[in-house]
């Protein structure tokens, strides 16, 4: 089985490299971009098969080590392969 | 006042205040505050800003010198090291938020400290942290380091500033509570130093920086408050770093103040906008208006509660002169950073605040600083140990084991793993690097370097307080010595418990008697500290931790020492005394398993008889290396030299009646190990001087050996004394 | 001889590397800001160490977009000696003036230390003052440094000799020890096609004198002075 | 118009984050991790409303600065708001 898992910063958290980003996208001429934050995107395979037990594993994955719940939020996300 | 929220005792009680508290609020108001001014209130009245339990402690300690040009009461502390030269240092805690997200935690506190020192002019170059962690076996241990280490990394390297030395300990009273205190040094001219207070009624108040978030609202609160197991429900209050932005806001401070444009100038640290305006105007004792409206803000909708009490980092308020809004405007956009005229100064007296044209606040600066609660709080002194005599304590199995499980244990062990995770040579003036007794940085573009070392001892100031103190101070002088420089000043980072408990505020009161008294007889001035209570988790404190940050001065490098062994044949000698005093050493610790006894007494008279001698030793260049003699002892001492240089010895030295392992490991104050070639003319010295010194062996070889028996190899050695640190963090 | 160094927003060793082309070549360099578009005729061009624009998104990335790149990837192209240092040298991959891509270092972990490095060609404007094979002691400090790139790029630079220099142990020997970030082959440093443009993680400007604890990174600046002045 | 950008290394390109994560889970007691890649997940809010010009102008944004093409692939997705 596969997953997705999106590490975002909580809103409100400052986003320094968003906010880098957004800023260089403005130097290259490129207008209107409002707002940009940066996420991590965690592509796992798991040899689990059943989608219930990887929820809840992933779930527990994500609190313990993928996302820092201080200043993060997580989604998961099981895709068929 | 539109704010119309009213007061009640639940809202006064979140803000940490007690009833007498805002009984005095009340008074000073002559009303109901607004909840703005509450928070205001909260926050310059919590611990943190106020120093209540600490501030008639602090005034014991000496602050003067001939070379001090700013003691404590500034961002950060000055003195005077020749040539027109002035260099500006500080050290700050970073405890509770680096507990709670250690990455973020130790990094924002590196942004902290910087800011500090360039708001007072000074270019920082060289930063230094020290860390204490609780048990390795327990479970958070490992995850704090490794996050801690990283985020004074991330923010260090990236400003470009170098991380030059620090110190790294575990004890299970860390367990938790970590401490993580973080020190920089910044270099500036004399005549270009910028303070804080405030003048000029109509001048421009001025914010420059990053926007204003809702970062760590109730920080500063936070920062006092005992922790409890739920705090860890506290967390979004930890704020996220941006270094890029403060790397541009070096440089751009920097720039404005080599021009004639700033009268004032304030970092906006814990409770940001309050504690800047407020301590600004309370220096030039004047008033602040400022329009809240036009604080440049990252969010929408902001409150005047959330403006005034966010710890948005990378922040800085300035008074400018009239008419330089212009030229400082077009450096601060050069550097990308926002820039915004929010405020002037007004002849008041009174904080004025302003937001959709409605006055929400209005306080009377003086009272607000002055009428803080100052406590004496009641103490009690530790009592004192039972002596331990050195035939109560007993000789190892093998001197060899002894050394092997001293140089693996995760105090002695080597903190490579640490230092070389932050850049330490960036700016290219790094001349001693980590690894020995203190770091020197070159003063650029000159011969002069300065010396720095963090030091303390915690399990001394545990069993007594006074005479921890007074060893944290003088193993900083001692450290700085060894290197061949003057030891100058001190800062200080006073890490204790609740001072609700008479306990731990005679722990405090313990630790103050005994620096002050090392300061005084060792001329070592504190020109800048920072205090750090409530360090608790549900009722157990941590050991009592007054951090010294010290800071030396070499005329010349081409004269300094470090601690590697340099050439087989040479002789080693100790200077000073042993009494094979085991009270409270690692060894009786890591080897026999206890924590008991009185620390090592401090004669701090002999300790700077000694000092001085080894310093002109070293200037006479009579010294070819030098190693102070503190945790472990003369053996361990050795041995460091040995790894450090790449070269054994033969400790073939007889004590007399004194057993050789109370010889080789004990932790009497007040000693030196010096590599020498010339032993007759250093002898000579000696006498003259009237230090006793013992040659004790001699360099060379491969191997340690004592009385020509070998303990081990230098091989062996290296691998258990460097091994343990990345073992333990990379097996999880 | 003339140098510029260029100095992006975040560089921090813009002045390291300044203090050392003078204390080695005599010549004081010109600092040119990332917003210039142009910049005086110079003999060589400097691309520091540092992180500029925080290295948010990836090393060097933002800053091979800046204005002043444009020049120096026009000056490179047409023989103009271009020399990345560190962050430097993540700049120059993100341009394309060299291939491959530095990736964060193998254990993740920032790395400062002291490196031995096998200096592989000699006969370039680089490197001409070492000895060919010889080993020199330079420190790294850095998070991404982990030199990458496709099986066929890798040949290509290989067969052309583009590796300048390669971590090693003290003998010269390489093993995974001797490789702090876990670059393919050991790569510390190439050159482009050309040999004219050379990106390196090590920073030879950290060790051009015995105070700072070594003198063997004269040589790359000596090699250019060499080279200009001749 | 919000755009949700995917950028994830190319297949055959070594990923020290996302191995260091799968050895991480590893130690902490996930079992049957078989493989673990990491990307970045950027969020761009754009004053643009024609999907077509925002989706040609993001794909100028990836390649100009969001990704290097030389290590990596990446995906645009428009969501509505
Ligand atoms: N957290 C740290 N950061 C940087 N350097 C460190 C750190 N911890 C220890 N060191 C370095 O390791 C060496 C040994 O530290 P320590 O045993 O505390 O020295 P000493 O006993 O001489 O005070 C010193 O050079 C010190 O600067
Ligand atoms: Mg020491």
């Amino acid at each position: 089985m596969k997953a997705h898992v999106h590490v975002t910063l909580k809103t409100g958290v400052l986003d320094p490299q968003g906010k880098a980003i957004q800023h260089a996208l403005a130097a290259l001429g490129f207008d209107g971009v409002e707002d940009v934050r940066q996420g991590k995107f965690i592509e796992l395979k798991l040899a689990e098969t059943d989608a219930e037990k990887a929820r809840a594993s992933l779930d527990e994955m994500c609190r313990k080590l993928l996302a820092n719940t201080v200043i993060e939020n997580y989604t998961i996300d099981l895709v068929e392969e | 006042m539109t704010d119309t929220l009213s007061i009640t005792p639940e809202l006064v009680a979140e803000h940490g205040l007690t009833n007498e508290e805002y009984e005095l609020i009340l008074s000073v108001m002559g009303r109901e505050p607004t909840i703005t001014e509450l928070g205001i209130f909260s926050v310059m009245w919590s611990e943190h800003c106020s120093y209540k339990s600490s501030k008639v402690w602090l005034k014991r300690l000496p602050t003067k010198a001939p070379w001090v040009i700013q003691g404590p009461g500034e961002n950060a502390g000055v003195i005077d090291i020749g040539d027109g030269d002035a260099v500006i240092f500080k050290m700050e805690s970073h405890n509770h938020p680096s507990y709670i997200e250690p990455y973020q935690g130790a990094a924002t506190g590196v942004g902290g400290i910087l800011r500090d020192v360039f708001t007072m002019g000074g270019r920082p170059i060289a930063n230094l942290n020290a860390l204490r962690f609780g048990s390795p076996d327990h479970p958070k241990t490992r995850h704090l380091v490794s996050g801690v280490v990283a985020g004074i990394g991330g923010y260090g390297n990236c400003v470009g500033v170098p991380t030059v030395a620090g110190e790294c300990t575990f004890h299970p009273a860390y367990n938790g509570n970590i401490l993580v205190n973080a020190m920089t040094v910044g270099l500036a001219r004399k005549d270009r130093i910028f303070y804080s207070a405030a003048a000029g009624v109509g001048n421009p108040v001025v914010y420059v920086g990053s926007k204003t978030g809702r970062d760590g609202i109730h920080g500063a609160t936070m920062a006092s408050a005992e922790f409890t197991e739920d705090s860890e429900e506290k967390r979004p209050t930890v704020q996220v770093g941006d270094p890029f932005t403060e790397k541009l806001l070096i440089e751009a401070c920097l720039e404005l103040m080599a021009e004639d444009a700033i009268v004032a100038i304030q970092d906006m640290g814990a409770a940001g906008l309050t504690s800047s305006s407020v301590e600004m105007a309370s220096k030039g004792g004047v008033g602040f208006e400022l329009d809240l409206d036009r604080v440049p803000q990252r969010e929408e909708n902001m409150t005047p509660y959330e403006m005034m009490l966010s710890e948005s980092q990378e922040r800085m308020l300035m008074v400018l002169k009239p008419g330089s809004e212009a030229q400082a405007e077009a450096i601060f956009r050069k550097w990308d950073l926002d820039f915004a005229v929010i405020g002037r100064i007004t002849d008041t007296g009174r904080l004025t605040l302003k937001h959709e044209g409605e006055i929400v606040g209005d306080i009377p600066v003086a009272p607000l600083v002055d009428k803080a609660p100052e406590y004496d709080r009641p103490w009690e002194p530790t009592p004192p140990a039972p002596a331990l005599h050195p035939g109560d304590v007993p000789a190892p199995r093998s001197l060899g084991d002894a050394l092997r499980t001293l140089m693996g244990c995760p105090d002695l062990a080597s903190k490579r793993w640490i230092w070389e995770q932050y850049d330490h040579m960036v700016m290219a003036d790094t001349v001693q690097r980590p690894g020995g007794d203190a770091a020197v940085v070159r003063v650029h573009g000159t011969t002069k370097g300065l010396a720095l070392t963090t030091d303390c001892t915690p399990r001394y100031c545990k069993a007594d307080p006074v005479e921890g103190g007074k060893q944290a101070v003088a193993e900083a002088w001692r450290n700085i010595t060894a290197t061949g420089a003057k030891p100058l000043a001190i800062t200080d980072c006073m890490n204790f418990g609740n001072p609700e408990r008479p306990i731990i505020m005679g722990q405090f009161a313990g630790a103050i008697q005994g620096m002050a008294e090392a300061c005084t007889a060792l001329e070592f001035p504190v020109i800048s500290g920072n205090v750090s209570l409530y360090n608790e988790t549900n009722g157990e404190a941590i050991l009592p931790t007054p951090a010294i940050g010290g800071v030396g001065l070499l005329k010349d490098i081409d004269c300094m020492v470090t601690i590697a062994l340099k050439t087989a044949g040479d002789w080693l000698y100790m200077v000073g005394e042993s009494a094979g005093h085991l009270g409270q050493s690692l060894y009786l610790r890591e080897v026999c398993g206890r924590e008991d006894g009185p620390p090592p007494p401090v004669d701090l008279a002999i300790e700077r008889r000694n000092g001085d001698f080894v310093r002109s030793a070293i200037e006479n260049r009579q010294v070819v290396a030098c190693h102070d003699l503190s945790d472990g002892g003369l053996l361990v001492a050795a041995a460091e030299m040995a790894l450090a240089g790449d070269l054994g010895f033969d400790l073939d030295a007889d004590w007399g009646s004194l057993p050789d392992h109370a010889a080789l490991f004990g932790e009497d104050q007040g000693r030196y190990l010096v590599e020498v070639s010339e032993g007759e003319a250093f002898e000579a010295a000696a006498r003259a001087a009237g230090v006793p010194v013992k040659r004790i062996g001699f360099v060379g070889g491969d191997t340690l050996n004592r009385g020509g028996e070998r303990l081990i190899s230098l091989a062996e050695l290296r691998e258990i004394h460097e091994s343990w640190l990345p073992n333990y963090m990379e097996n999880a | 001889m003339k140098s510029a160094v260029i100095v992006f927003p975040g560089s921090n060793c813009d002045r390291d590397l300044a203090v050392a082309l003078e204390k080695v070549t005599g010549f004081r360099p010109i600092m040119v800001w990332h917003g210039e578009a142009d910049f005086d005729k110079v003999d060589l061009i400097a691309l520091p160490g540092g992180f500029s624009y925080g290295d948010y998104l990836r090393a060097g990335a933002m800053a091979a977009r800046s204005p002043v790149m444009k020049e120096v990837v026009k000056r490179a192209n047409r023989g103009v000696p271009v020399l990345g240092i560190c962050n430097g040298f993540q700049v120059l991959t993100e341009t394309g003036l060299l291939p491959g891509a530095l990736m964060r270092n193998a254990n993740l972990k920032f790395v400062c230390k002291d490196v031995w490095l096998k200096v592989e060609r000699t006969d370039t404007i680089f490197t001409n003052r070492y000895a060919r094979g010889q080993v020199i002691r330079i420190p790294v400090a850095h998070h991404d440094g982990n030199y990458f790139a496709d099986a066929d790029t890798i040949r290509r630079i290989e067969d052309n000799g583009q590796v300048a220099v390669r971590y090693c142990d003290a003998d010269g020997s390489f093993s995974p020890a001797s490789n702090p970030n876990g670059s393919i082959g050991n790569i510390a440093g190439i050159f482009n096609e050309a040999g004219n443009v050379l990106g390196m993680m090590p920073h030879p400007e950290r060790l051009i004198e015995p105070a700072l604890g070594g003198a063997d990174g004269r040589g790359f600046f000596e090699s250019v002075m060499q080279e200009l002045v001749a």
